[in-house]
């Protein structure tokens, strides 16, 4: 059924696209850090099968999955996260803030749970103009205790807004463990603000398609916010640095039960091997035309680096008297 | 033409605005009952759903103005005392200010955030004394600080209008002032400085407030010293109108800032060492600046007044650049 | 019985001291605004009845009755608010800013829900003294749309702190209703978190008190944190200056209501005559050697403006070069 | 004696100072299994109530930081990334900052806010290279911000037994730096300088990671120009060691100020602006500064490089003051 071929051609290219920063991290032709996706590909697979162009999603430091699966050009986050003026954001963004604003992606976040309130904005802008598109924000588990996400759900049910608000429990905030940060459970905390407040396993997406499209037509319809709280693991570190850490907060052991699971796997089950393989090839493909795309592309003029920086006035100050 | 007070300045501004723009809204605690007097009435004549009320709730309000300028419209985010931006500082300046450099200019973030009584106020001590205006210049947030009735209208209108976030103070000291303002008045240009008065012997360089501090000085010095100073607006901090600048200290030669921000890494810091750097060649005399001490403001209003930057601090400055030794030249 | 006259007395202490600064603010003896506290006496009474000299409490703007429930002189609270040395900050909180360090009042509080992780952390440093003390923060129903709160709900629950939150709901955050302002309940927002919560009559000082010494023991004995929601009102404006604003945002009607059920004479009515008498008459006297001692106090001398910003080092600069 | 790492420097000293003072703990984000390194190996060897890893609650741990203070410890919070300073803005600045003044020095707040990691670090973004010391500076905050391993040494432990609130940047462009560290180190007062190279011709101040810039700049003038450069770290930003410059201006009679926080309103301003203001007779050139652009650093490194203040510019600003033409001056 072509849905779940969808669902699973989404996944397959998030874990390899994934698989391919890593590797371009390691190998330093990607600056700085990024948090890799790896293992949760259920979650923005399954919430953005359930969303239309015009909705609206703010994600987090962990957001590839999330613009990928909103519909983003991956030759184009390929190129940004090189650093090539071809990149979504010209370069000026990388992983951590990468966005597509035309598609309704208002941003991967470089600090927890900031992209909520700002999801909350949009959701009622949609309602002002007489529309029902929906806004979806995505947090970890650790988001779940910062004040912010709070006040936004309380906006959100005062308002009725039509929000969700998408927890990927991951069990972890870096080394956190989530129940020995969190008191009460993440959906009471939700349902603490009167709406639907619900977990849903994170490993197979199409029961997170199933319960994100309810919650949608929830929102679409009126009814305003929801809560799904998609349990779900990642299968590397933090960041690609933390390899070499040794923070030692899992086991092996807890990994390797977390990957019998593979949403891949799990998806994979349910389908043909032939429809399995076709895609597999096809996001070899698409990944490897991207690759070559962001490669080939320039890197910015540094005469630029103050552009951008203001949409009117003068721009910014040099740090050298001119 | 109507002489007005400053405050009905700024709720004229904002319902002129909102009457041309429909897309602008709004967002704050009690501003349907008009606490701080800049929507009066707006939310009976507007509708509720543009004069929101919000729950006690800054971050959050803060990004959702964000996040319905992406969606095209153009919140007005009003906070009751300056000390709230310090706890919306991070939807501010970390998100809403970076935002279209880190998206490599993919979207505008059109969003006013007003202070209607900034400033110390006379026994309301240290949590509600705040001038901040000069973090936000240091974060790069464009930052507005109007002195009168007039310019407090066009550069409210013009910051709304604005693309960027700007970050508006009106201080609790000139709320009360008064000016005439023309009845087809326009916006007036961010990073566009007003001469209040010509003069030929020092520059006094002076925001907000303390700009009626300054024209009382020079009256008073014109008087008993025969000193003729001018006196120079930038209205906004940042971006900050570095040619009206030279413009006056290249005439003058001599430089005099008052400002209400801390001493330490204030804007009058930032305009005296500018001018040490870039109009050294103009300056007969060295700069220098009067501002709020370095320190928090105690509750006792004479104690209040002892930090604040005085007409009496001002004059002995003035007096004491125009008779500069030239020794101290080298 | 006695303790009942002691809860009186408080209230009426509490009451007359506010009634006295309406006046001192409106004649301009006292500068800036003050928060009125009438009407609310019966919390800060009932609440504190249960506390010993080391516990701890935060305040907020609205502070001066728990700042006397707790114990402070009400001369040097008299003498604080009129600007003078022999105040309890020597001058330099004024209202919002009341404190008594020395027992365990750590302040009025400009800024709503500041107060509640400082009395957390005050309330874990409790348990690693090996004490039994508590913490309790006051905070009103605006408040608790306050994210920083919630954060410190939390923080209370994991480590399962000896903190008491106190929400006084008085219908009103400024001008915005309790119930527009809020998504679900109160109670229901810390019991979220998996803490005891519950709702009492605030007009009634037995009930506070008996509530509040059941959660104080509650936390002694190791139990971890608990909410007490105490439905109040105050029947005057939010603050002195509000009288001439006009804000229209609830009726005459509305007030007298609540006025009914006024806690001084809810309790009174359970005292007898000469025994509320009794208290009255000692409570002017209290009140006209207070206003006497502080109106007799000096200034401070401006020479000192800028003393106890700092405990060690140089003196911060001066707005002119010296 | 020992040759160690900046980054290893700030652990020994935290673990020093937790050994001889029971009232120290660190609160912070991961600081168990030590993501940033200051922490490693304490949760074991003090156990896990002396290092608390905390929720993601910035404004929450802050004030409970004050609190914990207030009652008598030592708190040391780590921040993981320096823009959550912008998150804990309020409880730092409006709250621990405040609270002695407001309360007529009732209490003091000993409490130290460290950010392991400040500053850019190639390619982390507009989010992730903030250098926010001047804004801390602005708000009167103790502010310190070493530049090598024996500084981070004898200033972390200045900053802990401190009786006020101190914010301690450990810029990430020095962590990896290395010096000797005496086994009998001690504590080095806030407020006090290090002349790190003696200079004739030219005063230039630095902090952090680019007071290394600062002595290689020097050493390169040396060899080709024969310029004298003396190189001056105020290591701590606030309280500045306003003797020690003047020292050393009075000394070569010409500035020059490298800074890494933004251009406005930032650390060089200030300094230059009190050295226009109160060392005007000792300066024959007129000061420059060399800061970072008034910008977000965007993610291309090439980009944020051009961004960031550098060597040549500093080298470039030296030779313009020591060949400055008379005229300049008038
Ligand atoms: C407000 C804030 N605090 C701390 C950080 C540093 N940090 C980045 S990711 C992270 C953990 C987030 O955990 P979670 O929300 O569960 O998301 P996950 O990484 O598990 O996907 C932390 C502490 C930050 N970026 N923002
Ligand atoms: C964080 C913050 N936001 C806004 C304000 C301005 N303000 C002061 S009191 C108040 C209302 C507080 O309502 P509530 O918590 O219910 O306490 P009440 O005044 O009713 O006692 C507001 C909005 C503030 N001081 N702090
Ligand atoms: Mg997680
Ligand atoms: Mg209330």
């Amino acid at each position: 059924m072509s849905d779940r071929i969808d669902l699973y051609r989404t996944m397959r290219t998030i874990r390899r696209f994934e698989e391919q920063i890593v590797t371009l991290v390691n190998s330093n032709e990607i600056a700085g850090v990024t948090h890799e996706y790896i293992g949760q590909e259920a979650v923005a697979a399954g919430v953005c099968a359930a969303l239309r162009d015009d909705d609206v999603i703010t994600s987090t430091h962990r957001g590839h999955g999330h613009v990928i699966a909103k519909g983003a050009d991956v030759a184009r986050m390929m190129a940004e996260l090189l650093g090539r003026t071809t990149g979504l954001n010209r370069a000026r963004g990388g992983s951590m803030h990468i966005a597509d604003v035309s598609l309704g992606i208002y941003g991967a976040n470089g600090i927890v749970a900031a992209g909520a309130p700002i999801a909350a904005g949009a959701a009622w802008a949609g309602v002002q103009a007489g529309s029902d598109r929906v806004a979806v924000c995505f947090f970890g588990d650790g988001a779940v205790n910062q004040g912010v996400l709070h006040e936004t759900m309380n906006m959100a049910g005062i308002w009725n807004l039509p929000l969700l608000f998408v927890c990927e429990n991951n069990g972890y905030a870096v080394s956190f463990a989530q129940e020995d940060a969190t008191a009460g459970s993440l959906v009471g905390r939700a349902a603490a603000y009167g709406m639907p407040a619900e977990q849903v396993d994170g490993m197979d997406a199409d029961a997170v398609a199933a319960a994100a499209a309810q919650a949608v037509a929830h929102a679409r319809a009126g009814n305003g916010p929801s809560f799904l709280e998609c349990t779900t693991y990642r299968f590397v570190g933090h960041h690609t640095a933390e390899a070499t850490m040794g923070l030692g907060y899992r086991s092996d052991e807890e990994i390797e039960r977390w990957r019998e699971r593979d949403p891949l796997l799990v998806l994979g089950a349910r389908m043909a091997a032939d429809e399995v393989a076709a895609v597999d090839a096809d996001v070899e493909a698409l990944l490897e035309r991207a690759l070559a795309f962001a490669r080939e592309s320039p890197r910015p003029e540094v005469s630029s680096a103050r552009d951008y920086v203001y949409a009117s006035g003068p721009a910014p100050r040099e740090g050298v008297a001119v | 033409m109507a002489r007005m007070r400053y405050q009905q300045a700024l709720a004229r501004a904002l319902r002129d605005e909102m009457l041309r723009d429909p897309s602008v809204f709004v967002l704050g605690e009690d501003v349907r009952a008009s606490l701080r007097g800049v929507t009066r009435g707006l939310a009976a004549e507007l509708g509720e759903q543009r004069i929101i009320d919000t729950p006690i709730s800054e971050q959050a309000f803060t990004g959702f103005a964000m996040g319905a300028a992406l969606a095209g419209h153009r919140p007005v985010v009003e906070f009751q005392i300056p000390s709230l931006l310090f706890t919306a500082f991070e939807p501010i300046v970390n998100q809403a200010q970076k935002f279209r450099l880190m998206t490599g200019g993919q979207a505008k973030v059109p969003v006013t955030y007003i202070v209607p009584g900034s400033g110390a106020r006379m026994g309301l001590a240290a949590q509600h004394s705040d001038h901040p205006y000069a973090l936000f210049a240091q974060a790069g947030v464009k930052t507005v600080v109007p002195a009168t009735a007039s310019d407090a209208y066009g550069l409210f209108l013009a910051s709304i209008r604005d693309d960027d976030p700007v970050v508006f103070f009106a201080p609790a000291a000139a709320l009360g002032s008064r000016e005439e303002v023309a009845d087809d008045a326009d916006a007036i240009p961010l990073g566009v400085g007003r001469v209040h008065r010509d003069g030929e012997d020092v520059t006094v360089v002076a925001v907000g407030h303390l700009v009626r501090d300054a024209l009382k000085v020079a009256e008073a010095l014109a008087e008993s010293d025969g000193i003729s100073v001018e006196v120079f607006d930038p209205r906004t901090v940042h971006p900050f109108d570095w040619d009206g600048l030279a413009a006056s200290v290249r005439k003058t030669g001599r430089l005099v800032v008052i400002d209400d921000t801390n001493r330490t890494c204030g804007l009058a810091a930032e305009i005296v060492a500018t001018a040490a750097e870039e109009l050294a060649d103009a300056l007969v005399a060295p700069p220098r600046r009067i501002t709020r001490a370095d320190a928090p403001i105690p509750f006792a209003v004479e104690l209040e007044v002892a930090l604040l930057p005085s007409r009496e601090q001002l004059a002995a400055a003035i007096r004491s650049v125009v008779t500069v030794p030239q020794e101290a030249l080298r």
